[in-house]
């Protein structure tokens, strides 16, 4: 499979109508399948930077899948990934982080026996690099790489307005803060770009509107590239700059929230005509 | 009412991230040390000292490495008796071929050949998970066992097929050997378990303590955060084993003086598992204190109906014994099952309210 | 070196085809015996997810119980109807005492309970019955202890013990009868939607707590006939509860939930632990059963990490 | 929570009477001998353990009622259960050093090589009657360790001595076969060295089938073997649950049983009563009275058993093992009432006893005179020499009950000796700096 790819060279520039930005992630023909079951079948589209990219289909669609697939946790059978433009060869689930991808997950995915704080300091993980002997030592420079991380981290207890629970286990937290501290978590990590699953799910309409303020937040003030999956059609279509519909593994419209609201493939598939 | 907070603003992260940031945790470790140090040496007999504090120190030590691979990292090991053999007998190995070397050295070097078994048998953790991994665990417990007894060179060549401590003397201390006072034996054991443990409270706060937590709450998570997870629980398996390595050198050095390989048998890995779980997953206090509860209980047990003057035969009090011990895990696990640390944890948010209940 | 491992072993094995015979026999009956112990974790892992520690020491005790109570004078057949009524109440006291207080615990405060378990049944069990060994009353319960052995070309030997055949048919009867219960009756039935799934049983009225005990009950009666037929090989006594280590790797083989995994997990222990002792131990001097049987699990594990029968694991997020 | 409070207080209580307990042992009053007494009843040897316990105790305690103890003054004596676990014994043995103790039995070769070297810096003697380590036979060596009557390397001498015997010669061993199945640990390996350099000098070929301590119960695969490699003879080191399970792997594969011969230790009657009708003809070595027909265990029956005093069982007493425990004693009461004599006290210390041993002299007529004519081999232990008895003698098992089947014989001093010696002087220099002898020697 990558020998084929490295003969395809990186695309040109897509058509003048998207090229108003810098292409930050490509999927090209992407199929993925599980012991024969297809979850995703030939699908393409492109993430531009600084960009909110909505994925969204009835469920079943295979929006979780493409999410694993961008961040390496699974593998495609067929097709490439065009990350900051290189091809992306088949990668380890851990190496997505250190290239910049970042998310959150469907069910939250937090670390339940720890502190809100040291899940968000969690994801300073990989910007972390003082070794086993200065950590045991502590004192010193280890210390001083914690206190420097912990004020990014601070940073952002601000700005997802947590500082309450700061000392709190996560499991103790209601499912909205759950959420929220899991942003925090991704957000920790500054990704290039970040992915969230279904960041609304389950909640109120308080606590949509605030996460919506954050994710716009996110969004402008720190220029990060966000690719979601909601079910809320309000939502998608206020945040979104672009929206890219599944329905059972097959893309079946792309383009802005008011064009792919229209497409008539898109109204039957939430209104399951059959195929 | 004594146990407030309240008013112990923290100015820095660097006082919020202290090992206790509370004052009233720091005066209480300052007294267990005081009483550790000072109180204990100046009034306990030796049968106090031999039996009762050796041995609940050096299990308190090994607690503390198993806590790390199965309360930390969350990976099942049911063979830390044989990776505290591997401890003991590199530590026996090399003070037979480094005769004048300083002894506590060369008791804290063993640590690193069982690290590096212990890394060894880790690897399989990659793939097998949960009770699977328990299987790993126990090949390596066996086949270890097998090796103690079949390697002959490792207890060099002895007749006995056992390990005898030789006589070794640190700063002009005898520090093992029959020789060696119980008192000089407990300062050794005591430093080393504290430095040890207060060496794991530094890693356990920074980077390398969460990724292990990171793995143990949520491998797929950790792992698309960037966590590698072989490296990760390979480290766990390696420092865990290492001061289990440790604590089964300090076994034989400092307590029995002589080991067969049946000392490093699978009741050992199930005592020291015991006194993880009771004390506490995740906890290094817990460790310490699921070791007093192991250990320290039945041995003081034995002397309860003696003073009370009922006159029992010996093997009944063992009877009697066995069955309080297993009645009382089975009732602690019902009051709480996190173990004594969180009975301890929550103890100490009752006297923080104390004497308002809301 | 070479010749030894690959090619000394299958040449002594077509030289004496009635000892590798009588191996295969005998990796068959441990394999059936290690299977029977195996059995009592599944029925208990299968219907509450509990790993018990304490089904080992529930060996030696069932043994202990009928041997003891036939010492003291009561009939074989009646201290064996007694010590299944004891197996009863110690299911019942179990049920009450450990499992309800802890249900929706972790596994492993579970596995942990079953230890404490162990520990109290080890004290009670020596307290009531004494520590020394005791001879299994295969003759009072009517159980064969003769052998018939066959000859095979000029000089060959099969030696069938008969208490043997008798563990054999005992264990098939025992996983019929199994399999009947589980799949006939409408305790059966309860019993493996509580398996699949502990709320929505109790939605649909099933009583947890009945089930738990009869859950108990039967690995108990489990534990009982293994304990005579482990007896009546060696004897009674408390270090029998090590062999019982050795269901551990037949679980990972055969899958923590599965009653036929049991069966073949053990027998491929069985199998591969003899022949492994026979033709190979003595290239490192022999004595290698001890640790033999986890390296074939692990080495299984290493290609199926979800055991022979357990179904394939997708990881989802 | 009512119920969890009192509970809770309860333990708290128990706990700190156990703990002032541990803190204070109490020191033995000053008018009498103690003994205190390293036991197992409990854990996977007990089978083995209970019948030596009940022997030491029921003749001490005899000795105490029958007599008033010994020189007129009473044995102390007080079981501490080790469970034969290194752990525990330790743990016993800090227990019970302060109150005045005069001798350690172990009871377990792990507690006795942690006791070796502690016994000369504590002024306490082991004795370790026919088990430890066999150089500590070497009094030069180790002045404060006693292994009466016979070491493992003496029994082995013997073995194979006896097998010679029963082919007509020790020359007629070239060629044969001899099967060597033994616990996988120090305490099964310790003889092979010497049965090796046995197999050397007279031309039969060793077989090893070791049984680890794990699968005691579960012989199969080391009696297939035997099956295999068809030995002429069986000899066998085994203890605890590991006896009657090979015996009846024995029986099963249709070993000839009067070819299979145990060490001291695998003579137990319940060891043999397991195999049945088939182990008819199975020979162990034993150097302790066979059956109860002496007028010592009578006097045991009639002052401890008859009056209460004892939870042996009357059936079992002049078994293989209760004997073996009551020979212990026996040697402990002889050496104590020599340390007596020697000292002229009444009540004596560690050293005193250590004197007392090194000087027991338990000839025919002393033997006699203690109600036991024929019960053991005439020992005399010297400085240089701890086991000091050596001989030996054989005996069968006709289907119930043990008989003597053969005299006493000496084992080949002049190979084990030289052994014994090599191997003092090696332990010696591997635990250096090891203390030369400055004991006086009573002899």
């Amino acid at each position: 499979m990558n020998a084929i790819v490295k003969e395809k060279a990186v695309a040109p520039e897509p058509a003048a109508e998207t090229a108003k930005r810098e292409v930050l992630l490509k999927v090209d023909n992407v199929s993925l399948s599980f012991g024969g079951v297809k979850a995703i079948t030939d699908i393409s589209f492109d993430i531009q930077k600084g960009e909110i990219r909505a994925i969204i289909g009835p469920n079943g669609a295979g929006k979780t899948s493409m999410l694993n697939v961008i961040n390496g946790f699974y593998h495609p059978q067929e097709g490439t990934i065009t990350w900051q433009g290189k091809v992306r060869r088949k990668m380890k689930p851990y190496e997505a982080a250190s290239n910049g991808i970042a998310r959150t997950f469907q069910n939250v995915a937090l670390f339940k026996g720890m502190t809100t704080l040291d899940n968000i300091m969690s994801g300073r993980s990989l910007k972390m690099h003082r070794n086993f002997f200065w950590q045991l030592l502590w004192h010193g420079p280890a210390a001083n790489e914690e206190i420097e991380h912990r004020k990014k981290v601070e940073e952002i207890i601000d700005f997802l307005e947590i500082q309450a629970i700061r000392k709190t286990p996560v499991g103790k937290l209601p499912y909205g803060l759950q959420k929220r501290v899991e942003l925090g978590r991704a957000l920790a990590m500054e990704p290039d770009l970040l992915l969230l699953d279904e960041p609304m799910a389950g909640m109120n309409l308080e606590e949509k509107e605030d996460m919506s303020r954050f994710i716009v937040d996110v969004n402008q003030e720190f220029g990060t590239t966000i690719a979601l999956i909601e079910h809320d059609m309000g939502v998608v279509m206020d945040l979104s700059d672009r929206v890219v519909v599944l329905d059972y593994g097959k893309k079946i419209a792309d383009g802005p929230p008011e064009e792919v609201q229209a497409n008539q493939d898109v109204i039957d598939a939430y209104l399951g005509v059959s195929h | 009412m004594f146990y407030r907070e309240a008013g112990q603003f923290k100015t820095s992260y660097k006082a919020d991230q202290a090992l206790m940031p509370i004052l009233q945790d720091r005066v209480g470790l300052a007294v267990i040390l005081i009483i550790a140090f000072a109180v204990i040496p100046a009034t306990a007999n030796d049968f106090f000292l031999t039996s009762i504090m050796i041995p609940f120190l050096v299990f308190s030590l090994a607690a503390i490495g198993l806590n790390i691979l199965t309360g930390f990292c969350g990976q099942l090991s049911l063979g830390t008796g044989a990776f505290m053999g591997v401890g003991a007998y590199a530590a026996y190995k090399l003070t037979s071929i480094f005769p004048d070397a300083n002894v506590i050295v060369m008791v804290l070097l063993s640590g690193v050949f069982s690290a590096a078994i212990g890394a060894v048998f880790g690897l399989p953790s990659l793939r097998i998970k949960g009770l699977y991994l328990a299987v790993t665990t126990l090949a390596a417990q066996f086949f270890l066992e097998w090796c103690f007894i079949r390697i002959p060179w490792l207890y060099n060549y002895n007749a006995s097929g056992a390990i005898e401590v030789p006589h070794r003397e640190v700063f002009g201390i005898v520090a093992s050997g029959a020789e060696a006072t119980p008192l000089a034996r407990y300062f050794i054991v005591l430093g080393i378990t504290v430095f040890i443990a207060l060496l794991m409270a530094n890693v356990l706060r920074g980077r390398i303590g969460r990724s292990w937590m990171m793995i143990r709450d949520m491998d797929i998570a950790a792992e698309l955060m960037g966590i590698r997870p072989l490296r990760t629980k390979l480290m766990a398996f390696a420092v865990s084993s290492y001061i289990c390595g440790v604590a089964g050198a300090m076994m034989v050095f400092f307590w029995l003086n002589a080991a067969e390989p049946s000392s490093y048998s699978i009741r050992l890995s199930f005592q020291i598992l015991f006194m993880v779980i009771l004390g506490g997953l995740g906890s290094l206090s817990g460790a310490f204190m699921g070791a007093a509860f192991i250990w320290i209980l039945p041995v003081i047990l034995k002397f309860v109906p003696g003073l009370m003057g009922i006159d029992l035969a010996a093997e009944t009090i063992e009877h009697a014994t066995f069955m309080i011990v297993g009645a009382l895990i089975i009732f602690f696990l019902i009051v709480e099952p996190h173990g004594f640390a969180r009975l301890w944890a929550i103890a100490k948010q009752k006297l923080r309210v104390w004497p308002f209940p809301y | 070196m070479l010749y030894d491992i690959f090619i000394d072993p299958f040449v002594q094995m077509y030289d004496m085809p009635d000892f590798f015979l009588q191996v295969l026999w005998e990796g068959f009956v441990a394999g059936i015996l290690y299977a029977l112990i195996a059995l009592g974790f599944v029925l208990i892992f299968k219907a509450s997810g509990v790993f018990n520690f304490a089904q080992g020491i529930m060996v030696v005790f069932a043994g202990l119980t009928l041997v003891g109570l036939n010492e003291n004078g009561v009939p074989a057949y009646l201290a064996l109807i007694l010590t299944i009524g004891v197996m009863g109440v110690l299911a019942y006291g179990v049920e009450r005492v450990v499992m309800r207080p802890l249900v929706n615990q972790p596994d492993i405060i579970l596995l942990m309970a079953t230890i404490g378990l162990t520990y109290f049944l080890v004290g009670f069990g020596e307290f009531v019955f004494g520590g020394e060994p005791k001879q299994m009353i295969t003759e009072q319960l009517g159980l064969p202890t003769g052998s018939t052995a066959f000859e095979i070309g000029e000089r060959g030997l099969v030696i069938l013990q008969h208490i043997d055949i008798a563990a054999a048919v005992i264990a098939v009867l025992m996983v019929a009868a199994l399999g009947i219960f589980f799949n006939k009756t409408r305790i059966g039935r309860a019993l493996r939607a509580v398996a699949d799934d502990h709320q929505a049983a109790l939605s649909v009225g099933i009583s947890l707590n009945q089930i738990w005990a009869i859950v108990w009950f039967a690995a108990g009666l489990v534990a009982l006939a293994t304990g005579i037929m482990w007896g009546a090989r060696s004897d009674v006594s408390f270090a029998l509860e090590i062999v019982a280590f050795k269901a551990l790797p037949v679980l990972i083989l055969g899958g923590f939930t599965s009653i036929p995994g049991a069966i073949v997990g053990g027998l491929i222990i069985g199998f591969g632990e003899k022949i492994g002792e026979l033709y190979w131990g003595g290239l490192v001097g022999g004595g290698i059963e001890s640790w033999l049987a986890y390296i074939i699990a692990l080495v299984f594990l290493l290609f199926r990490p979800q055991g022979l029968f357990g179904e394939r694991i997708i990881e989802r997020i | 929570m009512r119920n969890f409070k009192q509970l809770a207080l309860g333990t708290a209580v128990a706990l700190g009477v156990g703990l002032t307990g541990a803190m204070t042992t109490a020191v033995q009053a000053q008018d009498a001998n103690y003994v205190p007494l390293l036991t197992y009843r409990t854990g996977p040897y007990a089978g083995s353990g209970i019948h030596i316990a009940n022997g030491m105790h029921d003749y001490l305690k005899m000795l105490n009622e029958r007599d008033g103890g010994i020189g007129g003054v009473k044995l102390v004596t007080e079981e501490c259960e080790t469970g034969y676990n290194a752990q525990k014994g330790v743990e016993c043995y800090e227990a019970t050093k302060g109150k005045g103790a005069l001798v350690y039995n172990p009871y377990s070769t792990g507690i006795t090589l942690q006791l070796i070297p502690k016994a000369g810096v504590d002024k306490i003697p082991v004795l370790s009657m026919g088990y430890g380590l066999s150089a500590a036979a070497d009094g030069k060596t180790f002045p404060w360790i006693f292994n009466v009557p016979d070491t493992y390397w003496d029994g082995a001498s013997v073995v194979i001595k006896y097998i010679g015997e029963q082919e007509g010669g020790l020359e007629n061993l070239k060629g044969k076969k001899i099967g060597y199945i033994f616990l996988d640990a120090g305490y099964g390996r310790e003889p092979i060295p010497l049965l090796e350099q046995l197999s050397e000098k007279y031309g039969f070929e060793l077989l090893q089938y070791p049984v680890p301590g794990a699968e005691m119960q579960n012989q199969s695969s080391q009696w297939l073997n035997v099956r295999r490699d068809r030995p002429d003879y069986m000899v066998m080191w085994g203890w605890g649950a590991m006896n009657p399970t090979a015996i009846k792997e024995a029986v099963k594969i249709r070993f000839p049983m009067d070819k299979f011969i145990g060490v001291w230790w695998s003579a137990g009657d319940d060891d043999a009563a397991a195999g049945g009708e088939g182990a008819k003809g199975y020979k162990a070595m034993n150097f302790s009275g066979v059956g109860s027909d002496f007028p010592a265990l009578d006097d045991i029956k009639k002052h401890v058993i008859d009056a209460g005093l004892s939870s042996t069982d009357a059936e079992t007493i002049g078994g293989t093992l209760y004997n073996r425990g009551v020979l212990n004693s026996v040697i402990i009461a002889e050496g104590i009432r020599t340390a007596q004599e020697l000292t002229g006290k009444k009540v004596i210390t560690g050293e005193d006893m250590r004197l007392g041993l090194e000087a027991l002299n338990l000839d025919e007529a002393r033997l006699a005179e203690l109600g036991l004519k024929g019960f053991a081999h005439p020992m005399k232990v010297t400085c240089d020499d701890h086991a000091g008895s050596h001989p030996v003698f054989i005996q069968e098992w006709d289907g119930k009950k043990w008989r003597q089947a053969s005299g006493w014989i000496e084992p080949m001093t002049d190979l084990v000796r030289p052994l014994l010696e090599a191997a003092a002087a090696e332990y010696a220099e591997k635990n250096a700096p090891w203390p030369a002898r400055t004991e006086p020697c009573p002899n």
